[in-house]
Parts: structure tokens; C-alpha cells; sequence
């Protein structure tokens, strides 16, 4: 079981960390996307079959698309430029920030005994149970976040609309 | 990529594009469609410059198919120049070579007899339906069936080129006509075949309208697309069923009345808005007007020789002088301008291609549409590369 | 009772074949065995639908252009042979990819031009993991498996914009823009119309869903999906979404050759352009598999008296059956264009989708209702789609006819 | 070391690879995709503490992450839009440029 | 409403489908080694030579080298050289004949205006349409001897036309006999070795150039 999330945790990080360090956007995105892949696999080991299923379906289906989408967007050419980092102290002080914060992190959880639940088999919740959970005491919850992604759908389509008062509406 | 980086550009990277760098509105990118691609009916290529999808600039691009037929013409005899006419627009040899024969009788003053008359009526309007039919399936490829209507025409198609075949010798380059009548007298087995033939036409049209003139995505893919204004279309010359589409109404069968055309009741089908469905309705409606002039010439085909027994095959100069000979080819006016100075050989041979002139409209009809409708457009205008070439 | 016999145990023949050898392993090795079989079997059962689907295409879509089809393939190092009905195609076509030469553009990404038909294949082989087959075959039975199928066919479109971004081609980028706009359309539109089912039946399991309709009314008429207002919609609108998904005519604008040549396997050869093709009609037959399955009434036969037959012969059946629909739609229809086909989806599938959701709520909520009412039932539900049906397709369609023309006065 | 740490660690250290993107990298949508890795850190945290907590029938946590993707979707969509809208004035991507909040 | 278009469209191609096994109107399609289409008899494709007798092709060409289809021929495929000597033709009378006849089928465009401007009916069009070669120069090539066929192949092919020309040539034969004979009775005294007019039926015998 450790060795199959010690892989699993080796594929998301190394995904990441490289597609941090690319020059090639789309490259860079792919990675990711391989990244968020992995971490549908994390939730996969540790059990939460839904929250795997959510995440390939909201990650791999759609933001990743998204993702390429803005990328090919926004190209100049057939081809997206490289991007540079913008400076090497600006990206010495991101290692440092990053290195530091993952040190305190680190630290914290090496040196906390945690009191770990002895029990190897992963906790059962079917999507029975879990549409009840949602339903009932997170009901509230569920209208705000139907309104927030309501709201985001309108904002990023009046944000991406090319459309300026002056020009005439095109009626494809 | 950008234009500085051409110099790195490989050429195995596909067809030749570039992006193009407007400040303005954002990344256009050039592609150059053909000379080979499926849908540019033949070796023309088109150089688009897409905003997107949409079209912001086209430039046709012809000549890949030039094989000098009128540099030949002017040294081979006027016999000769007869097949080579076949090759110009190779769907409808027997128009051309109509064309062709009208010019050089115009000339020498020759004289046709009626049954040839008739009879080349009869070859031109089914040539009509020849074209036309192959027409809409081609359209209708561009449009993006997987070829079942463009095989429904070819089946209709060659029953008639078997017709053609069973007459001149060949389907497609027939070389048929002849300076005063026609080379071969059909038989009666093969009037009775084309004029049977003729009256199934209207079942194989009726079920093709049925198939896809009210089809909903038909209709969005080609209403109010492509419209050519007929203003605009009278001062380049477009003629034709893209001029007729337009709502002008020009045809030579009734404006020149040539060959014997005046003794036939048909009407001129007209369009109102100019776009490719209406091109494509004038292509229906023509097959239909068609339908009608060949079952009154198969009434009325007189006796008689085919071939005025005067005519010279051998040795045959006409007088010096000048004629223009034009006829309604499927694809609109056809022409063909000769100068004799009394040799074998016309001094000057000159044809009028309606392909390339129907061409020249290509990109003000494509502005402002998808890259698919430039396809479309293109498929509607009804182009033959050897016409077009030439 | 001998034909009962028999049928039990056909029902359960696979089952009890695998079992037989996994039974004659050592133990430790027992369950890779036993998961290898079934993903063995899936493959030689879906490997050669897929190697007879595309003849059947070549030879339907010959026929409904009034040609033959292929027909000439015989037997390998006997010319003169029997011809077999042109039967030996696909291993003709599987040479002839296999010995093509692969050709990469210099200028292409080439680990991603190699990954992406790759990837293709193993998302659309993916989804057959959750389909129930039969009655007692379902390779893998979640609880989610709904939202699994989706999840795994959801990636596809990602090997689509790989393969069009590699190749460093216009006509592939155009491809690849193409293929994302699509597939951010038509998820949604494909998703919401099974959500009604998952309201009726009250469950994200397949095998569940096709429990629910194993019913007869007098033993033979079938209580599938498909025959309720809400389930014909939903249908209809899963058929448009998925032909969408799956990049079929009349939605293969990735692909569309008038324009641009082949889209995203213009610069494909060889055996690479061979697994799209495999991956393509994974994907169809896997999007068959779950609209029959969610309804047509799955692994269920339409007949209570039909039940002799083993319940996965009517699972392929069906999907059989779905897949000449789709080739049929394709040798009919035309292309749409790409503004046109992102407005379908939301100006059209999507509101309809939520309202046949509404439309489902209100069937589920009248479920009580019984004799004249149930007429009632039947009529406000089929008002509730089939209003807005002709209201929304006459906005899509407006200022669009069949138009009349005029003649000439001469 | 037990799962629970193994789980901890990995979710730390994809947080501060995200955070070295963002802060580091001057294309808009690479800081993007770094605020989603750090989410993503942030959901393996739920799910891991939902796996070994002291409670796991209550499911808290999955019902946390569910949240969480939805709200990463919605970021994400706002996100690239307003990435377009950048790259429609300015003709780049680049972060340090669009500061003039103006038109 | 939306979609019936689509629906129409639907039932005509399924009743192409169901037309295709029974309706041959709609199937017109021919399975082409095993069964071959029916050449109409107007077909022409390459020209050939005819040859008065069959037994001796070379020695009974109708041909006499006067080129005028050389002349006239569009593409100029055809090559002709004339033979420096005569020999007696199908009547008898002392010919020309193509001592080199060539065409080149890849130029060849099969106008038939060879046909049409000969006028000695030797140049006559062939049916035969698989003429594919593995080298496209001498290949495609054809000299006198291959071009060479007898007037019953013609018959064959084109038997209309066949028996209109045979009967041309006889009248003109006969012509030509008569006026012969008047001629050989006209001077019957000075003109001792006027032309055997019997050859008209008679092949024209050894004498001819071997190929």
C-alpha cells in the first residue's frame, strides 16, 4: 500500500516540479494535466472513489481544456513562444520562499506524532451516503457553490467577450 | 511562429502558412489551400488568411493546369483544335465543342441541317444535366456527406455518359460536333433510350430534393452564405446560373436565341438573394427546364441528314474575317473568338472561360465566412480546373 | 427445463470459463489471472467488433450509395480463391497499416505526436471497464460507474488536441482548436441528458440502471427508458451529444476533409493513424454500449418470452443495432459548421437537456398516478418536451426555408 | 514513517512547488496552473485526513474536496478568461506588464 | 419542424439501401474482370490498321503512306515513312505503303480524326482498352505490325460501319474496273498491259515487303 502512494506521490510531484520548470507552455500544461492525474489516483488509493471520478471528470475534462484553450489563445504564431523566467533573482527568491515554506511544512509534520487511526481498510461511503451528506447538512453549502460557479460562468464569458459597445452584434 | 522565423521553417511542416502579424486584430494566420487538397476541384489553390475561422482575405491562385490550348489551337487546324475543346471543360465536351463549332460555321458561313440542330440540343441540354448533377454532389461533399449524394448523381451521370459513349465513341471526350452538323446519326434505338432516360430524370431529382434541399442543416450551411450582389456580378461578368442566382436575368438561349433554341418552351429560373442555396436551386430548376426542352426535341427531332453534305472535312480554310461564337454552357457563357487570315490554322483563337470569370468573385463572396463556407463557396460557383486553366 | 438449463447456463458461460482457469492457477497469482482474462476478453470481444465495424460501415454506406462495398478480399496466397464476401478485409487493412511507412514531420513534437495516439486508445478502451454486459457480466461493478464512464471518455479529446498540436500542421492546429470547442459544447449537453436517469432510477450504477428496467407491461411491452416522454428526449438528445463526442458525422469537424483534409491524422500514417481509427470506433461503440444500456434497457430483451436468449447477446445486439444507426446518420447527413455546432449545444441541446430534467422530476413525482391520470401523465409530460422542442428549433432555424423561386417573363 | 506523514509530505511539497511557480514565473497562465497545483495540495490534504482521521463515516472531507474542485473549476474559468482579456490589450501574457489597471 | 428534413433524408437513403439488392436501376454497378459491360458498338479508343487479308497482315495494307493523317493529327502521335518502292494493293495497282507506321498511344488522344480524314478507310478505330504496359516508352509505342489487324477484326467491332465502307470500296471498285475496262477497250491495241482488273476479289499474293 506505502509503495503503490510512494509512486504515486513520486508521478504528481515529478509532473509538477517539471512542468514548473518548462519553457513550453502546452508542455507545461500536458504535465500538469498528468500531475492532476495522479492526484485522481491519490484519492483512488486512499479510497475516495468519487472525489476520483470528480476530479478526472472537472480536471482532465474540463479545466484542462480550458487550460489548452487559453494557451493556443493566446499564442503568437503556430507555436507559443517560450516563456523565460523573468529574472534570476526573482526566481531565487521563489526557490527561497517555496524552500523555506516546504521546510517549515516539512519540519512540522515530521516532528507532529500524529494520532493515526490504526485501520488499513479504506472507509466505506457509497454515493448514496454521500448524496445525503450533500443534501442534507451541506445543502447550504451546495446552493452557494451552484451560485458560485453561476456567477463564474457569466464573469469569465463577459471577461473573454471580444465584443466592444461600438462593434455590431455578428450574427453567425 | 512569425515572419522572421520563415528562414527556420521547415518545409515538411505541412502546407506553406505563416501568421501574419496585425496590430490591429490579433494573429491571422495564412494557409494555402492546394494546389492539393480534396476540395478545390482540381489543382487551384487558394491562399486564405484566417482571423480565427473566419476569412479576412482570399487570393485565388491559378495556372497549375495551363497546357497552352490556345497557342496550340492557333497551330493545328481548325479540326483540330475540335478535341482539344473536349479538354477544356471535361464534363461537358458536347457545350464546347458546340461553342467551338458555332464560332468556326459563324466564320466560314457554314450552314447546319435541322436534324443537327436538333440533335445538338438534345447533347447540350443533357450535358446540362450532366454538369448539374455533378455539381450539387460535389456540393454536397464540400458540405460534408460522405459521398451518398455525390453517388446518387454519378449513377444518374452515367446513364447519360453511356448515351454519349453509345453515339461518339466516348464518355466524356466526345468530339462530337463538326463544322455544319454532327459526326454520328443517332439511331433510333438511342433516341428511344436517352428520351426513356429523360423522362425518369424528374423521379431522380424528386427524390434528391427530398433527400436534401429542405435538410435543416442544408439550409443553415448555405443560406445567406456566399452572396454575390447582382450589381456586382453584372460588372464582372459572372454569367450563368451564378448570375441568374443573383436575380439577374441573362441566359444566351433566350438573349442570342442560337442554334434553335427560339422553337423551345422553357423558362429562366431566377434567384432573390444571391447566396449559395440559391445556386444551388438554380442548378435544380435548370435540370428541370432541361427535362422539358429534351422531351420537346425528342417530339419534334425531324428527319434529314446530320451533317450539311457540303461541309469539308479535308482542306478546309474559311475565308479571312473574324466571328465570336457564344453559347449557354452549363457553367455560363462560353465563348470562343476566332480570326481567320484565310490559312489551315485560325490566326487567333481566343476562348471565353466562364469558370475563370465566374472565379474572379471568389473572395468578395468568401469575406467574412468560415473556412468551411470558402469551400462551399467555391463548390457553388461550379469551376472546372481545364476551363479555368486552360 | 432443458432449455432452461441450457440458458442458465449461457447466462453464465464466460463466467464459469474463467473461473475454470483461474481455478488451475497457483493461488497467489489467482486475481491478476482472473482480471487479466476479463480485460482479455474485452479486448478480443471489442477487438474484432472493432475490426468488423468499419467493413460493416464500408459495406452499408456501399449500399446505401448503390455500390457493393468491399468485396474482393479472398484468402492470403490463393488469388483465384473464394472471395468470402470481402469477410478478410480488416486483416487486409490491418497489414496493409502495419507495413505503411510511419512517417513524422521533422517539425513535430514527436513525444507527443507518439503519445497522443497512444493515449487515445487507452481512454477509449477504458470505458468498457463499467458496462454491464449480461446479466452476471460486469467487469468492474461501481458505484459510480457513471461518472467513471464519463470521467475516462472525457480524456480523449485530450489525445485529439496532443495529436493536433504535435503535428505542427495548419489544418491539425485548426483541428485541435476545433476539437476543444467541441468537446467543451457537447459535455455538458451529454452529461445532462443521463442525468434524468440517474433521477428515476436513483442510482450512478450501470447494473443498477438496467435492473430498473427489467420489467414488461402484459410480458411484452419492455419498460425501457426510451419509451417514456422523458427517456425518447433524452435519447435523442444522448444520440446528438454522443455523435458529438465520438466526432462523427454530422459533428467530424475535427476531421472535416472538404476543408481541412483530415484535421488532426493529417500527418498520421501507418499503424499511428490506425489506433485513431481503433480509438474512434472504441469510443462509438463504448458511447453505444452506455445509451443502450441506460435506454434501451441494457442486457434486458424487449420480450419477456425472449429471455432464452443469453442476456449478452442482447447487449451486443443493441450496441450492434446503435452503431448501423450511427453509420447510416453518416452516410445521410452533411457537415454542420463550427459556430453553428457550438450554437446547437447552447442554444439548443443544453436548455432542452434541463428541461427534460424538469420533465423527469415531474414523471418521477407523478409516479403515483394511476388509470385516466396516467394519461394525463403521459400527455402533460410529453407537452413539457415537445413545446420547447418546437419553440427553441424554430429560434435555431429562423429565417431558414425551403425557398420558392421565380421565372423569367421572356 | 506512517501513510498519514507520507500523504502530509506529499501534499507540502506539491503545495511549495506550486508556490515556487507562482511566485517565480512570469507567465500568467503557468501562475494559474500553480494556484491549482496548490489546491490540489490543499484537497490531499482533506482526503487524507478523511482516510486516517478519527472520523471517516462522517465524510466531511470528500464533501470539502467536492466543494473545492467545483470552486477550482469556477477559478480556473475566471481565471482564463481574464487571461484572455489581458492578452486582447496588451498582445502578451506576461504578469509584470498588465499593472496598469487601466484600459 | 426541426429535424424532419433530417428524417426525410434518412428514409430515401434506406430506400437506396433496400433498392441496391433488388432494383437494377439504382445498382449499376459491374463487377469488372468477371463481368464486363457491353462495349457500345461507337467505341473507339487507340486507332488501328486494317489489313485486306488475314493470313498476310504486311503484305495487304489499305494504307499508302499519304500522311495526311500524320498532318492531321492533333497531338502529332502519328509517325509515317514511306516506302521507297511500290506494291500492288488490294486491286492490284501498284501502291506506296508505310514502310514505318507508328503511334504513340501514351500522346494519342483518340479524337478519331485519323479515321475521319483518311481516305482510303485504312486507318480505323479499336475497342481495345487494356492497354497497359510495363514500359511506358516502347511500351506504348506501336509499330506497323502490332497497329496491323484484318478486316474481319473490323467487322467485328464495328459491323455497321464495316459493311458500309466494304461496300464503298466495292463500288469504287467496280468503278474503277469499269472505267478500267473501258479504258483497256479504248486502247486496247496501244495499252497491252493494262491492269489485271480480276484482283479485285483477289488478295494480292506474295509479293509484299516481309516485317
Amino acid at each position: 500500500m506505502t509503495f503503490a502512494l510512494i509512486i504515486i506521490s513520486a508521478l504528481i510531484l515529478g509532473c509538477a516540479a517539471v512542468a514548473m520548470a518548462l519553457r513550453n507552455l502546452i508542455h507545461s500544461a500536458l504535465l500538469l494535466i498528468g500531475s492532476w492525474a495522479g492526484v485522481a489516483a491519490f484519492y483512488l488509493w486512499a479510497g475516495a472513489e468519487f472525489v476520483a471520478f470528480a476530479q478526472i471528470l472537472i480536471y482532465i475534462g474540463a479545466i484542462s481544456m480550458v487550460v489548452l484553450f487559453a494557451v493556443l489563445l493566446t499564442r503568437q504564431g503556430d507555436a507559443p513562444e517560450p516563456v523565460e523566467f523573468p529574472s534570476l533573482s526573482r526566481f531565487v527568491t521563489g526557490l527561497i520562499a517555496g524552500g523555506g515554506v516546504a521546510g517549515v511544512l516539512i519540519g512540522a509534520i515530521l516532528g507532529m506524532p500524529f494520532d493515526v487511526r490504526t485501520a488499513q481498510s479504506a472507509p466505506a461511503l457509497s454515493v448514496k451516503e454521500l448524496g445525503a451528506q450533500l443534501m442534507g447538512p451541506h445543502a447550504v453549502s451546495l446552493l452557494v457553490i451552484g451560485l458560485l460557479l453561476t456567477v463564474a460562468l457569466l464573469g469569465a464569458v463577459l471577461l473573454a467577450s471580444d465584443r466592444r459597445p461600438d462593434q455590431p452584434e455578428d450574427t453567425p | 511562429m512569425s515572419v522572421s522565423d520563415l528562414s527556420s521553417f521547415t518545409p515538411s511542416s505541412g502546407p506553406t502558412v505563416r501568421a501574419v502579424k496585425d496590430p490591429f486584430h490579433g494573429d491571422l494566420l495564412e494557409v494555402s489551400m492546394g494546389p492539393q487538397h480534396p476540395s478545390t476541384h482540381g489543382v487551384f489553390r487558394m491562399v486564405v488568411t484566417l482571423d480565427g475561422e473566419v476569412v479576412v482575405k482570399l487570393k485565388p491562385v491559378f495556372g497549375y493546369l495551363h497546357r497552352n490550348h490556345e497557342k496550340i489551337a492557333e497551330n493545328t487546324t481548325y479540326l483540330g483544335s475540335m478535341p482539344y475543346t473536349d479538354r477544356l471543360d471535361y464534363l461537358c465536351s458536347m457545350t464546347t465543342n458546340w461553342a467551338y463549332a458555332l464560332a468556326v460555321e459563324k466564320l466560314a458561313g457554314q450552314a447546319v441541317p435541322d436534324r443537327a440542330q436538333y440533335l445538338r440540343v438534345i447533347l447540350a441540354e443533357m450535358t446540362r444535366l450532366v454538369n448539374h448533377s455533378c455539381l450539387v454532389g460535389f456540393l454536397f461533399n464540400d458540405l460534408g456527406t460522405s459521398f451518398t449524394p455525390l453517388l446518387y448523381a454519378f449513377r444518374e451521370r452515367e446513364k447519360i455518359l453511356d448515351l454519349f459513349e453509345a453515339l461518339s465513341g466516348s464518355r466524356m471526350m466526345c468530339n462530337f460536333q463538326r463544322f455544319g452538323g454532327c459526326r454520328v446519326d443517332p439511331t433510333p434505338e438511342w433516341l428511344a433510350a436517352a428520351s426513356r432516360l429523360v423522362d425518369n430524370y424528374p423521379r431522380f431529382l424528386d427524390e434528391y430534393e427530398t433527400m436534401l434541399t429542405a435538410n435543416e442543416i442544408m439550409l443553415a450551411r448555405t443560406q445567406g452564405i456566399g452572396i454575390l450582389d447582382a450589381k456586382l456580378a453584372v460588372n464582372a461578368g459572372i454569367t450563368g446560373p451564378c448570375l441568374r442566382a443573383s436575380g439577374y436575368n441573362y441566359d444566351l438561349r433566350k438573349v442570342d436565341g442560337y442554334g434553335f433554341y427560339p422553337r423551345f418552351d422553357f423558362k429562366v429560373p431566377l434567384g432573390a438573394h444571391g447566396d449559395t442555396y440559391d445556386r444551388y436551386m438554380m442548378r435544380i430548376l435548370e435540370m428541370r427546364e432541361s427535362v422539358k426542352i429534351l422531351q420537346q426535341a425528342f417530339r419534334d427531332l425531324p428527319g434529314g441528314p446530320v451533317m450539311d453534305p457540303k461541309a469539308k472535312i479535308r482542306g478546309f480554310r474559311p475565308k479571312a474575317g473574324e466571328a465570336y461564337g457564344r453559347i449557354e454552357s452549363p457553367k455560363g457563357e462560353l465563348g470562343f473568338y476566332l480570326i481567320s487570315d484565310g490559312t489551315p490554322n485560325p490566326y487567333r483563337y481566343r476562348v471565353r472561360p466562364p469558370s475563370l470569370i465566374n472565379l474572379t468573385l471568389l473572395e468578395e463572396m468568401c469575406l467574412g465566412h468560415t473556412i468551411a463556407d470558402s469551400v462551399v463557396i467555391l463548390g457553388s460557383v461550379d469551376i472546372v480546373l481545364g476551363e479555368v486553366d486552360r | 427445463m432443458i432449455i432452461a438449463a441450457i440458458d442458465s447456463y449461457l447466462e453464465v458461460a464466460p463466467l464459469a470459463w474463467r473461473d475454470a482457469v483461474v481455478q488451475w492457477c497457483p493461488e497467489p497469482t489467482q486475481w491478476l489471472v482472473h482480471h487479466l482474462i476479463t480485460i482479455v476478453a474485452i479486448l478480443a470481444v471489442f477487438g474484432t467488433l472493432f475490426a468488423f465495424t468499419p467493413l460493416a460501415e464500408r459495406k452499408l454506406l456501399g449500399r446505401l450509395q448503390n455500390r457493393l462495398g468491399p468485396n474482393r478480399s479472398g484468402l492470403p496466397w490463393w488469388q483465384n480463391g473464394p472471395k468470402l464476401w470481402g469477410l478478410t478485409q480488416p486483416f487486409a487493412d490491418a497489414v496493409k497499416a502495419l507495413t505503411k511507412e510511419d512517417i513524422v514531420p521533422a517539425a513535430a513534437d514527436k513525444l507527443l505526436h507518439f503519445l497522443a495516439p497512444v493515449l487515445i486508445v487507452a481512454f477509449s478502451l477504458l470505458t468498457f471497464a463499467v458496462l454491464p454486459f449480461g446479466r452476471h457480466l460486469v467487469p468492474v461493478g461501481l458505484d459510480a460507474a457513471l461518472l467513471y464512464f464519463f470521467a475516462a471518455g472525457s480524456a480523449t479529446e485530450l489525445a485529439i488536441f496532443m495529436a493536433g498540436w504535435a503535428s505542427r500542421n495548419k489544418y491539425s492546429l485548426l483541428a485541435a482548436m476545433r476539437a476543444l470547442a467541441q468537446v467543451i459544447s457537447y459535455e455538458l449537453p451529454l452529461i445532462l441528458s443521463v442525468v434524468p436517469i440517474v433521477l428515476i432510477a436513483g442510482t450512478l450504477s450501470l447494473q443498477d440502471i438496467v435492473l430498473a428496467q427489467g420489467f414488461w407491461t402484459f410480458g411484452f411491452l419492455p419498460h425501457w427508458f426510451v419509451f417514456t416522454p422523458w427517456g425518447f428526449a433524452g435519447f435523442l438528445l444522448f444520440l446528438v451529444s454522443a455523435l458529438a463526442e465520438s466526432n462523427r458525422s454530422p459533428f467530424d469537424l475535427p476531421e472535416a476533409e472538404s476543408e481541412l483534409i483530415a484535421g488532426h491524422l493529417t500527418e498520421y500514417s501507418g499503424f499511428k493513424y490506425a489506433l485513431f481509427f481503433m480509438a474512434e470506433y472504441f469510443g462509438l461503440t463504448a458511447l453505444s454500449g452506455l445509451g443502450v444500456t441506460l435506454f434501451l434497457g441494457g442486457w434486458q430483451a424487449p420480450c419477456a418470452f425472449l429471455q432464452f436468449i443469453p442476456s449478452w447477446l442482447w447487449f451486443m445486439g443493441k450496441v450492434i443495432g446503435m452503431l448501423l444507426l450511427f453509420i447510416w446518420i453518416r452516410g445521410t447527413l452533411l457537415r454542420l459548421r463550427i459556430d453553428q455546432l457550438t450554437r446547437l449545444a447552447w442554444q439548443f441541446m443544453v436548455p432542452l437537456t434541463l428541461i427534460n430534467l424538469g420533465n423527469a422530476a415531474f414523471w418521477s413525482l407523478t409516479a403515483g398516478w394511476t388509470g385516466p391520470l396516467q394519461l394525463v401523465r403521459w400527455g402533460v409530460s410529453l407537452a413539457i418536451i415537445v413545446i420547447p422542442f418546437v419553440l427553441l428549433g424554430r429560434r435555431l432555424s429562423a429565417g431558414r426555408h425551403p425557398r420558392t423561386y421565380r421565372y423569367a417573363a421572356s | 514513517m506512517s501513510p498519514l506523514q507520507i500523504c502530509l509530505l506529499l501534499s507540502s511539497l506539491l503545495f511549495c512547488i506550486g508556490l515556487v511557480g507562482v511566485l517565480s514565473r512570469g507567465s500568467a497562465i503557468l501562475v494559474l496552473l500553480g494556484v491549482e497545483l496548490m489546491l490540489n495540495a490543499a484537497n490531499i490534504n482533506f482526503i487524507a485526513f478523511w482516510r486516517y482521521g478519527p472520523n471517516p463515516d462522517a465524510g466531511t472531507g470528500i464533501v470539502f474536496v467536492l466543494f473545492s474542485i467545483a470552486a477550482a473549476a469556477a477559478e480556473a474559468a475566471v481565471g482564463f478568461a481574464l487571461v484572455i482579456a489581458v492578452y486582447r490589450h496588451q498582445r502578451n501574457i506576461r504578469l509584470q506588464e498588465a499593472n496598469r489597471l487601466k484600459g | 419542424m426541426l429535424g424532419s428534413g433530417i428524417i426525410n433524408g434518412l428514409i430515401v437513403t434506406a430506400k437506396n439501401f433496400v433498392g441496391s439488392y433488388h432494383d437494377p436501376k439504382r445498382m449499376v454497378t459491374v463487377q469488372y474482370p468477371e463481368e464486363r459491360a457491353k462495349l457500345p458498338e461507337n467505341y473507339r479508343n487507340f486507332p488501328f490498321l486494317i489489313t485486306e487479308n488475314a493470313t498476310d497482315p504486311m503484305g495487304t495494307l489499305r494504307c499508302v503512306a499519304c500522311q495526311i493523317c500524320e498532318k492531321e493529327c492533333p497531338p502529332q502521335c502519328i509517325y509515317i515513312e514511306k516506302s521507297k518502292d511500290k506494291k500492288p494493293d488490294a486491286t492490284g495497282k501498284p501502291q506506296l505503303y508505310p514502310a514505318v507506321f507508328a503511334i504513340d498511344t501514351s500522346v494519342c488522344m483518340s479524337c478519331q480524326i485519323c479515321v475521319e480524314v483518311c481516305p482510303f478507310d485504312a486507318i480505323k478505330m479499336d475497342q481495345v482498352f487494356e492497354v497497359a504496359a510495363t514500359d511506358r516508352f516502347t511500351g506504348l509505342l506501336l509499330d506497323r505490325e502490332q497497329l496491323a489487324k484484318p478486316n474481319s477484326y473490323f467487322h467485328e467491332i464495328h459491323p455497321t460501319d464495316a459493311a458500309e465502307v466494304d461496300t464503298r470500296l466495292a463500288t469504287e471498285r467496280q468503278a474503277a474496273e469499269e472505267k478500267a475496262k473501258a479504258a483497256a477497250a479504248a486502247k486496247a491495241a496501244a495499252a497491252a498491259k493494262a491492269a489485271a482488273p480480276k484482283a479485285a476479289v483477289k488478295p494480292a499474293a506474295e509479293g509484299g515487303p516481309t516485317a
